[in-house]
């Protein structure tokens, strides 16, 4: 039986979504979180096990799936419309409406009116990359959702709610998972659409989780700008399912456009190939939407103010790598275009400018998010020019970013819970307060930009990927300098250690340092067996395309042929140094602990930290790390970021106009 | 150089290691006492003896290890590590790119162990030691972009090998490496982050604040391995002859003692505004004519 | 042997600095002089080289208004009288509280000849 | 050992620091660095940072707020150390030996290798006697001086940084 | 840059400037005061260097045959050379030699006639060639 | 959002010279709030002056401060005069003429080597102080000190100077002006200098006068302020306009200082061509009474005694009004709004000396 991992997949989240909504008892919905977790890590691993595979699905309880997909669209549809009328939002009763009309039009009437003419594709494909995104997504947002159960007790706490909204709050992260799965499965494009929209749905309820009105306000940019990229993607549909009659992914993927004529001995449809090209971009822009590249960043910096576990699962580790995993699907078909080259200059600009922004954070959660936008952009970048090592280089970072960022963002949120604050600058000596949650949030950190953790290793492959495109190469350069940048300010905030102050371990709950420790572990692992991890995901999805791997695995490193990275003498070395602390912790006596400078003046009981100023008062000294938002400033960098991105959209826009 | 060697003679990696170990801070020191007596004769004054270094190592592991803490020991020993990584894998030829990130790596344990004290001092250099890493970084990308699209490979023993040397095709990247080798090693006027030597600066040692004692000896030791390494870089330019490379090497090493005596300090804005401008500017017109 | 000698009283004193600056007189410096029974302050203005003084003379204890807002520069040679003879000088733009010069162990209002007076020592107020 | 201590004496690392006087010593240690004179020769760096100086310079009299300075400065300094008072100022007050703001003498404040007097000391006094200091580095002097029995003149133990307990040599 | 450029480089091909001081020593200038030295057997005990020294760092002690002079507290102005009405105080131009302890010195006079004894302090005498 | 940092900028710092702290508080580095806390190199010499007689007070001024000892000496010694009632003979006017601006130019070298190495500048402050180690011989050559000169007595001058002493002057001023014709084009052209001060710690006129600054603070802000055009000493007779610079900033006082030395050259050469023969010392009896006010232009600006006298020993009360004093209102105004990295820069450019200002 083909399908138990698949429907498991699919159908537990939902399941366990339901369950957790009409049972509102909170040991039911903890036990069933467990056990959902569980189900779905079995299936994740079940699903890796097996070769790739097709499976169509006919009926669900007597239903055929294709109608009852196509009736929950358009209840979707008809659900947002009502909800930006009952919110009076133009933009969203407009973008919706459309989309609805478009969903009909391509039900209804195309359906009706154009002979089914493809042969018959599979409505689900199983194959590595669907393995990768399905392993991230029960994987890490199993552990996300764990997380999320005492997490989401001390929200409340933390907010005096008067009656717990947990209940719905599991409903649409539940739902989310079950959706996500379904979309990296989904061949037939209208049930990849279907998956879309529900995840743009439960991420704008998610964001308004709270209610208050800077959540309203922010879900409500997301929605639209998501919406955007839905009206794209109907468009897209309706121009293959007219022109083309493709309503499926691996068609239109497999289409090459470059080398007419067709796939699998198709005849030509329209007068030229380069029509394609048009569903193909707008596919893209919709991508874009989703995975918030310049200049639709706000929709997700603005989503920050959602509960953290779904900024960790939503917004940084699956939902907005959906974006990616589309372009990668569509990448062969567009590669060597102008098109491809477009989308890496975008997927480039994005890299650079919202690693620039970063810099100019002091909002932690910001931070992450910019962050995530400029991997996002990496990854779009790398599929733009969707060479053997461009398309490795992609998919390595997906991996490691997702499992580092869902890390950083539990991190985040624990933090934020302890200390009461998101600031940066507030999260000076940090280590006092919550050694471990440092400790695991400077291996998240360090991950994130230094050797010889994966997203590194990702970027490094990235910038050789890049040498031969001379359009992306400064973007891939100076943002993968500047990441650096913003990494190193916060973590060096935290790891100020003062002098001469006892700390204790904190406590936290068994759900959050279990999902931190496995998190941690995951990342250090997966980094130093990053051969493996690549050989075993990424390399099918490369030889599948190519033939070749473009990347090889000698001993334990990665080899590119103009490059080698070699992860395991650094390894080594950090071991070493990790070794050398108790050494020199054991040479250190009490006595030679001396307060710091402060140019003579050290005063009071914190001699560590104030000094005699004028009148002989003690003053406490504080460093405030730099900004320099005159430069790196959301403001100013807008100010030339919006135009160049706009402009470049436009450009693509003209690129692909039939 | 070295490199080449290993690459022609199959010499055993071990031992270009151990060899890298042992002699780089020799050649490290005794290039930082040139130095110091150089630059005491530009100002006209004696200097002092050219094994200065070696007495100061010696007296700094001498001296009482204090502290402000125990934790910011880890980011020496990192910084330490790291860089000396750094150059083993140059010498070794590795993939240039994996070996700036390394050196990256070992940059930004000494920022880190700068922030790691509740020292106003000591921060503010890390702030601007990151503000350092900023201008330089793309650079030293850059620079390893345009040596592979000169040679076609990443890895420093083909580049050794590829034939013409470096300077012929990257003239311009050597000049803007020359700039941010100053800025590396925090010269004048890029002498922001910390005060080298007799420099008084405003934020005092800035990073090395609070360092004191063995620990202050095993940074000043990184930084002989580190300019070991910047230098030999630089000799990457003219790699093909060991004479050729000495001396590029050379040259850019009279360019920053001679730069340092006869430039004040500037801003770190201003220096980042230079660097991008002037640095990557160089660089990138000489990468553009490379794919032309 | 000084000329240009202008008495004031401390509610004059204020009208007369600011007459001054509105002169264009700079203010050098004041200069307390310990005469036993009272203290008397001179305020020393230049302009074009030639001198002019405000006198005035304080009983101990007694508060000055302070001429700082009018010469912001005054809130130094204020505090040093405050430091040095303990004259409550109230409102400058930057009080130090007789902690100018002085601080806790150095002995109070050195420069003043008799017992310094009970109540007003400055560094007493500001604990 | 021997040649531990080459090194130390071969590389004495200075801070200089002003206490309230004329300055005039002060400006003579500057001197002392200058092209002329050139500390440098012996291998001496200012370093203007306790945590990386060897020898410490001190001039001036000693008024009660820098004093209470002096003593966190010796206090940050690592040992091996030593404490070169320059000037008289520095030595016993000078001819500011009755003013009220001073504990004059540094080393009433904290332990003294070497007194350079004169007023103002000349730079080769300065370098003399830095160079004699260097003895304390190498460990061949006896235990540097504290003000024999004289009123620490207001210094109380409570009000400053605490100096850490024991000899300065480790 | 460029008018530094020019200098420095003058300076790396002259002679540096440097006195190297404890191997050559400048002569003073003859009008220098280095330090000053009692030719006891001099001395009336008149107490006039002890009125008129601004630093008050000259005890006479007349019943007792002693000068005592502070020298960690002189300040070298030279007023008492000035002032004393039998010469019996000089003015060297050699600077005083650094010194382990600060005591006072006490040149006690034996005899008129007899050469001077400085006591317990060391040698007050100029500054020889440490290094 | 940028987070505030305080730190405390001082009293020990290497790019201060005397111990002076300035509490600054920045956004990132502008500094948005700068508090001074002085005190550290209080003495209380006004009271000890009190306690001395007349004569040993000259050299109890002379220690105010060491970088111009003689010009605290000169102004202690004139307003003893103006009491008494007597004058310098001429000779030794124009010897104290000499001395005093021998004084400024070292205090100037002296600036100029330290607003070099608070711009980084290190050669070029090795390259100031070893030319300020020629006017020190000079100064030694004459007085037979290199800082507490002690020359200046009630009355004109201690000591008379031989021919070879003048000799000895004029030859080593040449030296002098030649090495400075080397660096001052640096101090005037170098585009990194020009960088770390043009613009930096604006004082308006206006602001200036109000703020109380002197000296070369002032004259850079335009206004024509010289203490030497009071006439003191031999000044009446000598040829000199004050430097004025009118760009307000560190650039200017810089020039001003620059241009200063120059002058302060010719003004020796002057004074050695114009000197008479004669008396050095006007012998004087009996003790001072009344009030009495001297100032003299120190190299940072004007320098006042006020003195008074009751009949007695000691003087009853001495003032003293240093410069420094005076120009530190300046430099609050100067350190709002800069960055950190011109903190030392801007502190230097009022040439703040601590050591007369505190007393
Ligand atoms: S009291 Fe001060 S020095 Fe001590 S631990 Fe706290 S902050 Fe550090
Ligand atoms: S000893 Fe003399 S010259 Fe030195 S600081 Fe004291 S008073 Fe000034
Ligand atoms: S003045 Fe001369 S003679 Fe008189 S006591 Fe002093 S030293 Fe002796
Ligand atoms: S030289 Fe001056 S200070 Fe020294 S003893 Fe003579 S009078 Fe006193
Ligand atoms: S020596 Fe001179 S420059 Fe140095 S601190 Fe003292 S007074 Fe200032
Ligand atoms: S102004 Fe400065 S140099 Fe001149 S006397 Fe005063 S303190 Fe000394
Ligand atoms: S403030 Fe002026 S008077 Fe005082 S020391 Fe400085 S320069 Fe001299
Ligand atoms: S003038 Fe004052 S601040 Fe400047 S160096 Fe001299 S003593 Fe120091």
């Amino acid at each position: 039986m083909d399908a138990w991992p698949i429907a498991l997949a699919i159908l537990l989240p939902v399941a366990t979504a339901l369950l957790a909504y009409i049972f509102r008892i909170r040991a039911a919905r903890v036990l069933a979180v467990v056990v959902m977790a569980a189900g779905l890590m079995v299936s994740a691993l079940a699903l890796a096990g097996r070769g790739s595979f097709t499976y169509t699905p006919e009926s669900v309880l007597g239903l055929p799936i294709d109608t009852l997909i196509t009736i929950l669209d358009l209840a979707l549809l008809g659900y947002l419309v009502w909800i930006g009328l009952s919110m009076r939002r133009l933009s969203v009763v407009l973008l919706a409406g459309l989309q609805l009309a478009g969903l009909g039009y391509l039900e209804f009437w195309l359906r009706g009116s154009t002979p089914a003419v493809l042969p018959a594709e599979p409505a689900m494909v199983i194959d590595r990359l669907a393995v990768t995104m399905n392993l991230i997504i029960s994987g890490v947002g199993s552990l996300v959702v764990l997380f999320a159960l005492p997490y989401m007790d001390e929200f409340e706490r933390r907010q005096k709610a008067m009656k717990t909204r947990q209940p719905r709050f599991f409903l649409f992260l539940l739902l989310f998972l079950g959706a996500m799965n379904g979309l990296v499965f989904s061949n037939n494009l209208l049930w990849l659409y279907f998956f879309w929209e529900a995840t743009t749905f439960s991420s704008f309820m998610l964001i308004t989780h709270t209610g208050a009105r800077e959540a309203l306000a922010n879900g409500l940019r997301a929605l639209w700008m998501n919406l955007l990229g839905g009206l794209a993607f109907v468009l897209a549909l309706i121009f293959l399912a007219r022109n083309a009659h493709i309503v499926s992914l691996r068609a239109l993927a497999g289409w090459p456009l470059a080398g007419w004529p067709g796939w699998r001995g198709l005849p030509p449809i329209g007068s030229s190939p380069d029509l394609l090209l048009l569903p193909m971009g707008l596919l893209c822009f919709a991508a874009f939407t989703k995975a918030a590249q310049f200049p639709f960043q706000t929709w997700l910096t603005g989503a920050m103010v959602a509960p953290t576990p779904v900024s960790a699962l939503l917004h940084s580790s699956t939902m907005v790598k959906a974006a990616v995993y589309l372009i990668i699907r569509l990448a062969p078909a567009f590669r060597g275009t102008t098109l491809g080259i477009l989308v890496a200059v975008i997927g480039g600009f994005t890299f650079m400018a919202a690693s620039t922004t970063a810099i100019g954070q002091a909002n932690g959660k910001r931070v992450l998010a910019y962050s995530t936008i400029a991997n996002l952009g990496l990854i779009i970048a790398m599929a733009g020019i969707n060479t053997p090592q461009a398309l490795s280089a992609a998919l390595l970072i997906i991996i490691f970013h997702a499992i580092s960022k869902a890390l950083l963002f539990i991190c985040v949120g624990t933090i934020e819970h302890g200390i009461r604050t998101r600031d940066i600058e507030e999260m000076e000596g940090l280590f006092y307060k919550m050694p471990m949650t440092t400790i695991i949030t400077v291996v998240a950190m360090t991950s994130m930009m230094l050797p010889p953790f994966g997203v590194l290793i990702g970027k490094w492959l990235a910038i050789e990927a890049s040498v031969r495109f001379p359009l992306l190469l400064p973007f891939v350069v100076l943002g993968s300098a500047l990441t650096v940048v913003f990494w190193s300010k916060w973590l060096g905030r935290i790891l100020t250690v003062s002098y001469h102050r006892k700390f204790r371990l904190e406590k936290l709950p068994l759900l959050i340092s279990a999902s931190m420790l496995v998190l941690a572990a995951a990342v250090v692992v997966a980094s130093f067996g990053i051969a493996s991890v690549f050989d075993f995901l990424a390399a099918p999805v490369v030889r599948g395309q190519f033939g070749i791997a473009g990347v090889v695995t000698p001993r334990a490193d990665l080899a590119t042929g103009m490059g080698e990275f070699i992860p395991w003498p650094i390894f080594l070395l950090i071991v070493l140094v990790l070794l050398a602390i108790p050494i020199s912790f054991s040479r250190v006596k009490p006595a030679d602990i001396r307060p710091p400078y402060l140019c003579g003046e050290n005063a009071g009981e914190k001699p560590g930290t104030s000094f005699y100023s004028a009148r002989d008062e003690i003053n406490l000294t504080r460093t405030g790390n730099y900004y320099v938002t005159g430069v790196f400033g959301e403001a100013s960098i807008n100010r030339w970021a919006y135009p160049i991105a706009v402009g470049l959209l436009l450009l693509m826009i003209g690129v692909i106009k039939p | 150089m070295i490199g080449r060697t290993i690459a022609t003679y199959g010499i055993s990696p071990l031992w270009v290691t151990l060899a890298t170990v042992v002699a780089a801070p020799a050649i490290g020191g005794l290039l930082t006492g040139i130095d110091r007596k150089l630059t005491a004769r530009l100002q006209n004054r004696v200097g002092p003896p050219i094994w200065q270094p070696f007495h100061d190592l010696v007296k700094l592991w001498s001296k009482e290890r204090i502290t402000v803490n125990q934790v910011q020991l880890l980011y020496v020993y990192a910084h330490l590590f790291l860089m000396i990584a750094s150059l083993v894998g140059l010498m070794l030829g590795q993939d240039l790119l994996m070996i700036f990130f390394i050196f990256a790596f070992s940059s930004v344990s000494l920022i880190l162990g700068g922030f790691s004290v509740r020292s106003p001092y000591s921060r503010i250099g890390s702030q601007r030691e990151i503000m350092q890493l900023m201008a330089y970084e793309p650079v030293l990308v850059l620079m390893a972009i345009g040596i592979y699209l000169a040679t076609g490979s990443f890895f420093v023993h083909e580049i050794i090998t590829s034939g013409n040397p470096l300077l012929y095709s990257l003239p311009l990247v050597f000049a803007a490496y020359a700039v941010i080798l100053v800025v590396k090693l925090r010269k004048s006027p890029f002498d922001l982050s910390t005060a080298v030597h007799h420099v008084h600066q405003e934020v005092v040692k800035g990073l090395l604040t609070e360092y004191s004692g063995p620990y202050l000896g095993l940074i000043e030791l990184a930084n002989w391995y580190e300019l070991v390494f910047l230098l030999a870089l630089g000799g990457l330019f003219w790699a093909t002859s060991l004479w050729g490379a000495l001396l590029a090497a050379a040259v850019l090493f009279l360019f920053q003692v001679v730069v340092d005596t006869v430039s004040a300090r500037v801003t770190w804005a201003w220096m980042l505004k230079f660097v991008w401008t002037v640095g990557l500017g160089l660089a990138a017109i000489n990468i553009v004519w490379l794919y032309m | 042997m000084i000329d240009n000698v202008v008495p004031v009283t401390r509610e004059t004193l204020l009208a007369e600095a600011q007459r001054l600056a509105d002169g264009g007189q700079r203010l050098i410096s004041a200069t307390a002089i310990d005469q036993g029974e009272y203290l008397e302050i001179l305020y020393h203005f230049d302009k074009d080289l030639k001198l002019t003084h405000l006198k005035l003379e304080v009983k101990p204890g007694e508060e000055v208004p302070s001429i700082s807002r009018v010469y912001f520069c005054a809130f130094i040679p204020e505090n040093e009288l405050k430091d040095l003879f303990g004259i409550n000088i109230s409102n400058i733009v930057i009080d130090y509280q007789g902690k100018f010069f002085l601080e806790d162990e150095a002995p109070r209002t050195p420069l003043l000849k008799s017992k310094p007076p009970e109540q007003g020592d400055p560094r007493e107020v500001a604990r | 050992m021997g040649f531990i201590s080459t090194a130390r004496v071969k590389s004495p690392w200075i801070m200089h620091f002003e206490t309230g006087s004329c300055n005039g010593c002060a400006i003579e240690v500057f001197a002392a660095l200058t092209p002329v004179y050139d500390l440098e020769r012996f291998g001496i760096l200012n370093t203007g940072n306790p945590k990386h100086a060897d020898i410490m310079l001190v001039t001036g009299c000693v008024s009660f707020r820098a004093g209470r300075v002096l003593r966190n400065l010796y206090h940050q300094m690592p040992g091996p150390k030593a404490v070169v008072a320059i000037g008289v100022c520095a030595l016993t007050g000078g001819i500011f030996h009755d003013c009220y703001n001073l504990a004059p003498g540094v080393d009433k404040v904290i332990p003294v290798d070497v007194y350079v007097p004169g007023c103002a000391a000349r730079p080769e006094a300065i370098i003399a006697g830095t160079v004699m200091a260097l003895d304390r580095l190498a460990g061949k002097a006896g235990p540097p001086n504290i003000a024999p029995g004289e009123p620490r003149r207001g210094l109380e133990e409570g009000r400053v940084v605490e100096i850490a307990p024991g000899n300065s040599d480790k | 840059m460029f008018e530094m450029l020019r200098t420095v480089m003058q300076n790396l091909f002259s002679r540096p400037a440097t006195r190297l001081y404890p191997k050559e020593q400048r002569e003073p200038f003859p009008s220098a005061r280095g330090h000053i030295e009692s030719v006891i057997e001099n001395c009336i005990f008149c107490g006039l260097c002890q009125k008129r020294c601004p630093a008050d760092c000259i005890v006479v002690d007349r019943a007792g045959k002693d000068w005592n002079l502070d020298p960690y507290r002189c300040i070298i102005c030279g007023v008492c050379v000035e002032v004393c009405p039998t010469k019996a105080i000089v003015m060297s131009t050699y600077f005083r030699k650094p010194a382990r302890m600060r005591e006072p010195l006490t040149y006690h006079q034996e005899e008129r006639g007899r050469p001077p004894k400085a006591k317990p302090g060391q040698d007050p005498g100029e500054a020889k060639d440490q290094m | 959002m940028p987070g505030r940092t305080v730190i405390p900028f001082g009293p020990q710092h290497p790019v201060f010279p005397e111990p002076l702290q300035l509490r600054l508080t920045m956004e990132e580095e502008r500094v948005i709030d700068a508090v001074p806390a002085l005190g550290y190199m209080h003495r209380g010499i006004e009271q000890l002056a009190q306690t001395k007689d007349y004569a040993q007070n000259v050299f109890l001024m002379e220690r105010v401060c060491g970088i111009c000892s003689f010009m605290h000496a000169l102004c202690y010694c004139q307003s003893v005069e103006s009491l008494l009632g007597i004058e310098a003979p001429p000779r030794a006017r124009f010897m104290r003429t000499i001395q005093a601006e021998l004084g400024r130019l070292q205090s100037h070298y002296l600036w100029l080597g330290l607003v070099a190495d608070a711009c980084g500048f290190e050669s070029l402050f090795m390259q100031a102080w070893r030319n300020r180690e020629m006017i020190m011989d000079c100064q030694e050559a004459v007085s037979g000190s290199r800082v507490t000169i002690s020359t200046c007595a009630i009355g004109g001058c201690r000591r008379d100077w031989d021919d070879g002493v003048l000799q000895e002057l004029t030859r080593r001023l040449d030296d002098v002006e030649r090495s400075m014709d080397a660096i001052a084009p640096v101090f005037f052209e170098d585009p990194l200098v020009k960088q770390r001060t043009v613009g930096a710690g604006i004082i308006t006129k206006q602001e200036a006068t109000l703020l109380g600054a002197v000296g070369p603070v002032a004259r850079a802000s335009g206004i024509v302020e010289d203490m030497r055009r009071l006439g003191y000493a031999a000044y009446d007779e000598l040829d000199f306009k004050p430097v004025v610079e009118t760009s307000c900033d560190s650039y200017a006082r810089m020039i001003v200082r620059l241009r200063e030395t120059f002058q302060a050259i010719n003004l020796i050469r002057q004074a050695l061509k114009k000197m008479p023969a004669g008396e050095v010392l006007n012998k004087w009896k009996g003790t001072p009474e009344g009030e009495a006010i001297s100032r003299v232009e120190q190299p940072r600006g004007e320098l006042m005694y006020y003195i008074r006298s009751n009949g007695g020993k000691n003087p009853e009360r001495l003032r003293i009004r240093t410069p420094t004093l005076s120009n530190i209102p300046s430099l609050v105004k100067m350190l709002k709004g800069s960055r950190l990295s011109d903190v030392p820069v801007i502190a230097l450019s009022i040439d703040s000396c601590i050591s007369c200002t505190e007393r």
